[in-house]
């Protein structure tokens, strides 16, 4: 890059800049009118530098510094609200300036001049950038200054399913169906019982040989299932029942829900 | 490939017709060429086509209006196919399952048959695949579509002919009737995985 | 014009960015003419390349894909009936411009260049335009995003990749596109310099 190319372009290209929202630079007078078209105090200190129609390398910081001190006192005189931004940059400028015109000697570290430097390599920075932002701006863009294919036919990307399924699958489906289709038909499982009558012969048989007082359990099947149990003493309990009805047998029980006893009548 | 540099009315059209949203004829070619003679279009239109002729791209006139299309030859290239493979649904392995054993059926007597109804989409699938075919209409009223299974069925089952498929009472034997008590592996009770399966399908009351 | 027909595989490559919606790269194509060697590809690429060069329409690369696109000279037959481009504001293009320059960069890195805040909205606005998108984070304290271009600024500001921006190896070689902190603008009063990442961090993926 050649020195002073970067401002002397960029300043002549400004008004071209696509969509440029803040004022390009204008004449002095409208640049003390408003303080709203710049975007911030680097903004403002990059179009003074601008002004100075030189390379920014070789750019007068003290120049610099005294223009934008002035402005913001023009500003300020106009009775413009000062966003706190450039007020931060003008007290940090005038100490820049003072320091400046101290003997070097007497300086801290970081020096005044290595401060200007820095601060002229932001303003070299920012203006690159703006210069960059104007020549992109400037190329053939796709859609305003080239195109491409109006109607592109597209680049169909058909998708085929092989679809899988086995001959297993397909049996089994058809099982399922009919097995879920099935008519219904409720069958009662056979459960075991021990009848009335299976229980009247069982009890009086086992009272013949009987000598004394049983308890009703006692003449319930030994090894019976709890479910075959169950109905065995409710089977049997009506058996000793009717066994006493017809005098051939005597019940005892001594109290309630005690355990209920039978023997032989007689 | 191209010996010279097209004369600028031709670069102009080739632009212009690229650029295009749809065809152009000559008279709108002309107004964009900000009013160049219309025979001169024509011309210039014919010697465009004439360079385009043995590339990708041609340079066609339909009705009088003209545009660019790639060359009818390359629409294999154009066109990529992907295959995936997609394992039969449930659903759509029952219905064909009904359609091989009860062939020719229409969709409501497999609906009469899976006790759930059947979507449209379903027996799209099955045709897709190639295993199931229209085979005409049932003579009743409203005359429904009824479906039979393919030649490609029975080579995709590996079966010679549906007579092949067991019967009744070879399924009970082999316990497949007796599997929808069992909640296996990836079985569900019936009526639950119709719903959670396919939210199209509804149990019929 | 044309002297000769093109061969068989630049007549394909031809078909298919004509026909593509979108710009393609050389495994793209390749993959699309049945696996053809990628170096042939890019071999055919550049031979159309030359082919198209002095007519309407051109064939370029931008970031590693191709797409053809009407000769920039011819714009202003093209321009007219077209809707202008969208009009960005002044940050806008500066911001663009930082981002394509420094990239990957934080919203912080962009203020301390700008010394302005920038609003959320300008970031937005070039993520919808789809030229620039989240490259990640810098792995910093606050963790903050970091922004790059996308493939579509390359195409619409008809970059072959982001080695020619204009001037960008000049303005590197100046010092002027390096890491902020790196200058030591800590001295300097600006909002958003202080916050400006570790140089040494990269974009997560």
């Amino acid at each position: 890059m050649q020195d002073g190319l970067l401002f002397a372009e960029a300043t002549s290209q400004d008004d071209d800049w696509d969509g440029i929202a803040a004022p390009g630079p204008a004449d002095d007078g409208a640049l003390y009118l408003t303080i709203d078209g710049w975007e911030g105090p680097l903004d403002l200190l990059l179009e003074l530098a601008r002004r100075q129609k030189v390379d920014l390398r070789a750019i007068s910081i003290l120049a610099l510094v005294d223009q934008y001190l002035t402005y913001i006192e023009r500003a300020e005189a106009v009775k413009l609200e000062l966003a706190a931004d450039y007020l931060v940059m003008a007290a940090w400028l005038a100490y820049l300036k003072s320091a400046l015109l101290l003997p070097r000697e007497a300086q801290e570290e970081p020096s005044a001049q290595e401060l200007a430097l820095r601060l002229q390599i932001r303003l070299a920075r920012l203006g690159a950038m703006r210069e960059a932002a104007a020549r992109l701006m400037a190329r053939d863009r796709l859609g305003r200054d080239v195109f491409p294919r109006g109607a592109p036919e597209g680049l169909a990307i058909a998708t085929r399913t092989r679809w899988r399924c086995d001959q297993f699958a397909l049996i089994e489906a058809y099982g399922r169906v009919r097995a879920r289709t099935a008519p219904v038909v409720h069958m009662v499982r056979e459960r075991p019982v021990m009848t009335l009558e299976s229980a009247l012969a069982r009890v009086s048989a086992m009272l013949g040989v009987a000598m004394d007082w049983m308890r009703l359990e006692d003449f319930l099947p030994p090894h019976a299932d709890p479910q075959l149990r169950r109905s065995a003493l409710a089977s049997s309990f009506v058996a000793a029942l009717e066994l006493a009805r017809l005098g051939r047998a005597e019940l005892a029980q001594d109290e309630i829900f005690g355990a209920l006893r039978l023997r032989r009548a007689g | 490939m191209m010996d010279s540099a097209p004369d600028p009315m031709a670069r102009a059209l080739e632009a212009a017709l690229f650029a295009a949203e749809e065809p152009l004829d000559v008279r709108a070619l002309g107004e964009m060429l900000g009013g160049a003679d219309m025979r001169e279009v024509a011309a210039a239109l014919a010697g465009l086509r004439a360079d385009y002729d043995t590339r990708g791209v041609r340079l066609v006139e339909r009705g009088g209006r003209w545009h660019f299309e790639t060359a009818p030859d390359l629409a294999h290239l154009l066109r990529r196919e992907r295959e995936q493979t997609r394992r039969l649904s449930r659903a759509a392995t029952e219905v064909l399952a009904i359609v091989a054993y009860h062939e020719p059926v229409s969709r409501a007597e497999i609906e009469a048959i899976r006790g759930v109804q059947t979507s449209a989409g379903t027996l799209d699938v099955l045709m897709e695949a190639g295993w199931i075919a229209i085979a005409g209409r049932r003579e009743v009223p409203g005359r429904p579509t009824i479906y039979a299974t393919t030649p490609a069925f029975l080579d995709h089952f590996g079966l010679a002919s549906r007579k092949d498929l067991p019967g009744i009472a070879e399924l009970r034997a082999a316990g497949l009737l007796d599997r929808i008590d069992e909640a296996g592996d990836d079985e569900l009770p019936a009526a639950a995985s119709e719903q959670a399966g396919n939210p199209d399908e509804r149990a019929l009351d």
